[in-house]
């Protein structure tokens, strides 16, 4: 069993991973901390999920994996406007209104979702079951979450090389490291802030497009993602790619031993580490 | 004088609140009660936002100490199930956990302030939500009428008991609390605080000790935010887990905002408008949250300073009005 | 109590007119709110179901010429949003909207948070779907009844489902060793466990339970949990799992070949094969929270009837077939009815809520699933039903193998009145 | 009162203080001359603590005060202003001051009376400001202020911790070249009252030589010449280096 424990640790930190990456891009870039990152994750887990939906009886099989697009491409779009309308404003503004713009952002969009979707569960479990199962040494494991891992695996090695890089990658870096020296470099903050918000609600977008067919889209489907990367983030460090990957492992394992070996104090535990290890390196394992 | 003016209003206010009970429909009573609680829980909150200049994002972690403190003592000391001791009490154990969480917090500023609070109220509520044999899980735990002085409210309905006794006990623990907070703010430790908050380096350098004057803040706005729970819990009659999660953290921040953390009764205006505006949204509509969650935007891009802001600039521009007509005939 | 009586009429909008001999009927229709999950994961499988039926059967009742002439004026309100929510929408239609009767409630939270505020605030609830046992029972048996004056139950709770598992399990596994558990980690988790487990011990004492898994309730991803249940390899899992939860523990239970190794005993899972659809495994013991199956046809010729009305009603207007929550509905917006028209005829006129509830004590009436008698400790009792899953060619999904239902009367499976249902079990011989 | 024996920094290769000897005398003003770069503004922050030597003594009284924290060497008496002004910016002018007492008289701990009540220290604030001609735009709050006025009240503050050496780091940097005379004129009158010694840290001589005692001229990190303003004035090397007039 020990093996599959590992592969489900795994398996939600690869999900974990991709949540907090998004996260971590836009914190680290930009300085905001964006609490509608779940809600961004919720849209990309109702498109997709209505595209599995619309696909499954429609068209071959194989497109079924539209709905990964579908999920990232409508989550960046709505973080596309997002960036334009209210974050834009908020960047000379101080930290009390940022944190609450995207606060009062979350609860705007959580009622957009449930306007545009109806409060219904949407179940899209066809490419899960699609791609069936696989023997790991004598247990039955679905093909869909090594699946997930190995889109996870190919998103974070995507989001290193460009950060470290590629031209873009390395000025949105210029930009986390010195705002105002990269200003005196010249760079467009405000295009490549958008730049970097559109990533990074694409990243959550794809997140939530890649869970949705293991579990049904529902209303406040991003809130429990929303806090678990954020936990990531903290205890990763702010806008560290590294941290992002050690914080989502920890989490996906305490998790998955948590619940294995001591089920009652599975989710405590977690924030006593989160808390920890804020007090002891407030600025996170890997942070600056 | 123009401070007499101000407490003159403050009285005049007051008497009229002695007669709300008799103008209000019980429903809106109850609102308003709410309102009052919470009124006390943003003056705390925002002496640390508006006078310390600390933004935290977890203080609904002293107001589930206080609201768990009357919760607790009712499930296993029914016995000592009586307001002048349950008040202490849940200041005391408020007080503990600010003192703690303080302790921790108050080493960091801005953002990671905010993330720590955040963190560490969400390791409260998990406490809370999973040691259900103890605090009720999710289920939370019931609130019945306490008893005050001796007297039982035993077989009176909770809105009688809200709209006669209970009334004036929180109207008058709300008073005690602006007269408390309105000292603290003025006093010598209230302007230490803002200087903090303005400029912590020369702080630093005109002696103050800045950690422990923000841990002193800290401690004074846990203790009225946990007051302001214990109150709330017996217009509520049930807590849960979720008055330790973040989101309702962010509530306290939204209320204080929508007041406006920059004037001292900015809060307070805050709390009972957030009260009537959240819950008839919720009454009215499906998509409540959509309604708050667009004023809440709609404030920070063009009300920044709050409704007790505008309502400020308004008086000043009308005083300059009636100045210049003063001139002019 | 005259001055008890005035102050409910005035709170809970029933009429001034205490003591006269003949009162009017007013013309005005009945306030009734039905409360339910019409948003999230236990909308489809439940909430919508329920308000469906409460729906069809206003309707009809109202084509009938409603309760004494009085039209019945529905309003349908979500549950969703959490216990807390909840407290305030219920103080909110009883003393602002001055409903007549609130019928609702799924989750047990919400009941255990709501139910007390009936004589609080001096409205009439009935709680029309919520299990949990602790509901309507005193701290410590023998507990004095009624627990609320003006709150009701108008469904069994949760301890004919768990004692029924077992005395289902012990009939056709009579010598398993294992046996796990996974449910939600709140009332109506914690409580289903606890008499089920309360039920094992005293029928096989010799099972041993080797794992308690406590997912929150709103889980997503079961994964870990269903690894942690598998690598304690027990026989029989026993699961309380409802709504949203349920259906994707099953899905992600499917992929991972749980179902392969392990039985699911759900104690409420009658819902679900419909849901799932044909993927559902085959051969688990599923539990019907009663009597309720739209395969199961009532002994007695009135409920009979009303059984064969009822779901082909349903079907024709909703396109499925009648799951439990959906007799449950019919259950609580029947037992006002009746209690009202039996009230009507003691007081002549229309009642005041303390007659209403004074008639409701004690009254039985026919339903879909048989007849229903609410007790002196305002809940009702039912017996209840269990069965394996089976696919058969009739029906896209499985059904209860009508050759190996169990039915296990109401005698068998409710405590007596006033007694706590853990302290009756332990005193079983 | 205060010795400074043989004090280095050095930040890399760069000898912002190199072997740095002084002496300042109660009640003396001593302004320090010199390029930008020449080191000033470092030896004035390991004066009032900011940095740590990496070797030599600075005595206070005869107290080894080299390495104490900035909040010590307040208790004892050092106070200074800062080039970049250092306020508090949404409180009033009088509060700045006021604010400065309380902490000064160990008051800030008292948490119930309003500040009003201890009408002494408001009084004294009252004073201090009349002082610097500011009590006028005691109501005011820092953003409505000049910024000479600015400059001054950053100094009445550091001085309103009763500091028996101010150390003054360019008290007219950002005034207008038209006022920088009026703010020194109420600032060293204000000084010379309560005759505190102080340390006037300016690269601009005409400013400062009309107030000081005694002038310092720094360069690279050493100190190439001291005297009275004159002396200085005169001093060729001084010339060729710091105003850069070769004759």
């Amino acid at each position: 069993m020990w093996v599959i424990y590992t592969l489900n640790g795994l398996y939600f930190a690869a999900l974990l991973f991709l949540t907090s990456l998004g996260l971590n891009i836009i914190l680290g870039v930009m300085g905001i901390l964006n609490l509608a990152h779940g809600s961004l994750y919720a849209i990309g887990a109702f498109m997709a999920a209505w595209t599995i939906i619309q696909v499954a009886t429609k068209a071959p099989a194989s497109f079924l994996f539209l709905s990964l697009l579908s999920g990232l491409v409508l989550a960046g779009v709505v973080g596309f406007l997002m960036e334009k309308s209210l974050i834009r404003a908020m960047y000379k503004r101080t930290l009390e209104y940022q944190l609450l713009l995207t606060f009062g952002a979350l609860l705007l969009l959580e009622d957009v979702i449930k306007m545009i979707w109806g409060g219904q569960a949407y179940y899209a479990s066809a490419p899960f079951d699609l791609l069936g199962a696989v023997d790991v040494f004598g247990n039955v494991y679905p093909i869909y979450f090594l699946f997930v891992m190995c889109i996870t695996f190919l998103a974070g090695l995507f989001i290193w090389f460009f950060m470290g890089r590629t031209k873009l990658g390395i000025m949105l870096r210029a930009i986390s490291l010195d705002r105002e020296m990269a200003t005196g470099l010249g760079l467009d903050i405000g295009r490549l802030s958008t730049f970097a918000f559109v990533l990074g609600s694409g990243l959550a977008g794809l997140a939530g497009a890649l869970v949705v067919p293991t579990t049904p889209a529902l209303l406040g489907i991003g809130m429990e993602p929303l806090i678990l990367a954020f936990i990531v983030v903290v205890v990763g460090g702010l806008g560290s790619l590294k941290g992002a990957l050690v914080g989502a492992l920890l989490v996906g394992f305490t998790r998955s031993f948590g619940i294995a070996i001591f089920p009652e104090i599975e989710l405590p535990l977690l924030f006593l580490i989160a808390g920890i290890i804020l007090v002891v390196k407030p600025q996170g394992l890997f942070g600056r | 004088m123009i401070k007499n003016q101000r407490w003159i209003a403050y009285a005049v206010i007051f008497v009229i609140l002695l007669f709300v009970p008799r103008l209000l429909s019980i429903h809106d009573l109850m609102l308003f009660e709410y309102g009052l609680t919470f009124a006390i829980v943003g003056l705390g909150f925002n002496l640390l936002l508006g006078y310390t200049g600390l933004l935290s994002f977890g203080h609904g972690a002293y107001f589930a100490a206080g609201a768990y403190t009357v919760g607790m003592i009712a499930k296993y000391l029914p016995g000592a199930y009586s307001l002048e001791i349950l008040i202490p009490a849940a200041l005391f154990f408020s007080l503990i956990l600010s003192i703690i969480f303080g302790f921790l917090c108050v080493r960091h500023t801005k953002i990671f302030f905010s993330i720590l609070t955040l963190s560490l109220s969400m390791l409260l509520f998990a406490l809370l939500f999973k040691l259900y044999h103890l605090t009720g899980g999710s289920d939370g735990l019931r609130v019945p009428l306490p008893t005050l002085l001796g007297i039982s409210f035993k077989g009176i309905r909770r809105p009688e008991f809200l709209s006669g006794t209970y009334y004036y006990f929180l109207l008058v623990l709300f008073a005690v609390s602006c007269v408390i907070m309105r000292g603290i703010v003025s006093s010598p430790f209230g302007k230490a605080l803002q200087a903090i908050r303005d400029n912590e380096v020369r702080a630093e350098l005109i002696g103050i000790r800045v950690r422990r004057y923000r841990l002193y803040a800290f401690i004074l706005s846990g203790m009225f935010v946990g007051l302001g729970g214990a109150l709330w819990s017996f217009v509520n009659g049930h807590v849960t887990a979720d008055l330790s999660h973040w989101v309702f953290s962010g509530e306290i921040v939204y209320m204080t905002l929508l007041g406006g953390f920059g004037i001292f009764e900015g809060p307070i205006i805050g709390a009972i408008l957030f009260t009537y505006l959240k819950l008839y949204a919720m009454g009215n509509t499906q998509y409540w949250m959509f309604v708050i969650g667009a004023t809440l935007i709609v404030l920070v891009l063009l009300l920044p300073n709050g409704v007790a802001g505008a309502i400020a600039v308004l008086l000043a521009k009308l005083k300059r009005k009636k100045a210049l007509e003063g001139t002019t005939c | 109590m005259g001055a008890t009586a005035v102050s409910v009429g005035a709170l809970g909008g029933g009429t001034k007119a205490i003591g006269q001999a003949k009162r009017p009927i007013p013309a005005t229709p009945i306030k009734i709110a039905a409360v339910s999950f019409l948003t999230g994961a236990a909308a489809a499988p439940f909430g919508i179901p329920g308000d469906n039926t409460f729906k069809m059967c206003t309707d009809v009742i109202n084509k009938e010429g409603g309760i004494l002439g009085r039209k019945i004026e529905l309003a349908s309100k979500d549950e969703a949003g959490g216990v807390d929510a909840q407290v305030k929408l219920a103080r909110k239609l009883i003393l602002e909207d001055k409903v007549d009767v609130d019928l609702g409630y799924i989750s047990s939270a919400s009941c255990l948070a709501v139910l007390p505020l009936a004589d609080e605030s001096g409205g009439l609830i009935v709680a029309y779907d919520c299990g949990t046992h602790e509901l309507m029972e005193g701290p410590k048996s023998p507990f004095e009844v009624p627990k609320f004056k003006l709150g009701f139950k108008s469904s069994a709770h949760l301890g004919i489902d768990n004692i029924g598992l077992a005395l289902f399990i012990k009939k056709y596994y009579p010598n398993i060793k294992k046996v796990a558990g996974i449910n939600q980690d709140y009332a109506w988790g914690r409580d289903s466990w606890l008499i089920f487990e309360t039920a094992m011990k005293k029928l096989m004492p010799n099972v041993q339970v080797v794992k308690t898994l406590w997912p929150p309730l709103g889980n997503t991803d079961f994964t870990a949990h269903i690894s942690a249940l598998m690598g304690a390899e027990p026989d029989i899992v026993h699961s309380s799992l409802w709504g949203g939860d349920a259906v994707t523990f099953t899905k992600q239970a499917l992929g991972m070949g749980f179902f392969k190794k392990i039985r699911m005993a759900y104690s409420r899972g009658e819902p679900y094969p419909q849901e799932v659809g044909k993927d559902y495994p085959e051969e688990q013991i599923i539990c019907c929270a009663g009597t309720h199956y739209f395969l199961f046809t009532p002994p007695d010729k009135a409920s009979a009837t009303l059984q064969k009305w009822f779901v082909a009603e349903y079907r024709k207007r909703y396109g499925k077939y009648p799951s439990y929550p959906c007799y449950h509905a019919y259950q609580a917006l029947y037992a006002y009815k009746n209690a009202v028209e039996k009230a009507a005829k003691a007081a002549g006129g229309w009642p005041t809520i303390d007659e209403i509830a004074k008639a409701m004590t004690g009254l039985t009436f026919p339903s879909p699933s048989g007849p229903i008698t609410i007790r002196e400790d305002h809940s009702a009792i039912e017996d209840v039903l269990v069965g394996f899953s089976k696919m058969t060619p009739k029906y896209p999904f499985p059904i209860l193998d009508p050759k190996r239902m169990e039915i296990f009367p109401a005698a068998q499976v409710n405590a007596p009145v006033g007694m706590r249902t853990v302290d009756w079990i332990n005193s079983w011989k | 009162m205060l010795t400074v024996d043989n004090l280095k920094k050095h930040f890399g290769f760069v000898r912002a203080v190199d072997n740095v000897n002084l002496e300042i005398r109660e009640g003396e003003i001593v302004s320090i001359i010199g390029t930008n770069g020449a080191g000033k503004t470092t030896l004035v922050n390991l004066i009032s603590g900011y940095l740590k030597p990496d070797s030599g003594r600075i005595l206070f009284f005869d107290k080894d005060i080299t390495y104490a924290s900035p909040y010590v060497r307040i208790k004892l008496g050092v106070g200074r202003s800062f080039q970049l002004i250092q306020l508090f910016g949404n409180s009033t002018v009088l509060d700045n001051v006021r604010t400065a007492l309380f902490s000064k008289y160990g008051m800030i701990r008292r948490g119930l009376l309003p500040a009003d009540r201890y009408s002494s220290v408001t009084e004294e604030a009252i004073k201090i400001l009349d002082n610097f001609n500011m009590s006028d735009k005691k109501e005011l709050t820092p953003t409505g202020l000049s910024e000479g006025d600015l400059k001054i009240l950053d100094i009445a503050i550091a001085f309103a911790l009763k500091s028996k050496l101010l150390l003054l780091d360019e008290p007219t940097s950002g005034v207008a070249t038209s006022d920088k005379f009026k703010v020194m004129d109420s600032i060293v009158s204000a000084i010379r009252k309560e005759g505190v010694s102080t340390l006037i840290i300016e690269h601009d001589m005409d400013i400062v030589s009309g107030y000081s005692d005694r002038v310092i001229v720094m360069h690279e990190g050493k100190i190439m010449a001291e005297g009275k303003p004159d002396e200085i004035m005169e001093n060729k090397e001084v010339k060729a280096v710091v105003f850069g007039i070769v004759s």
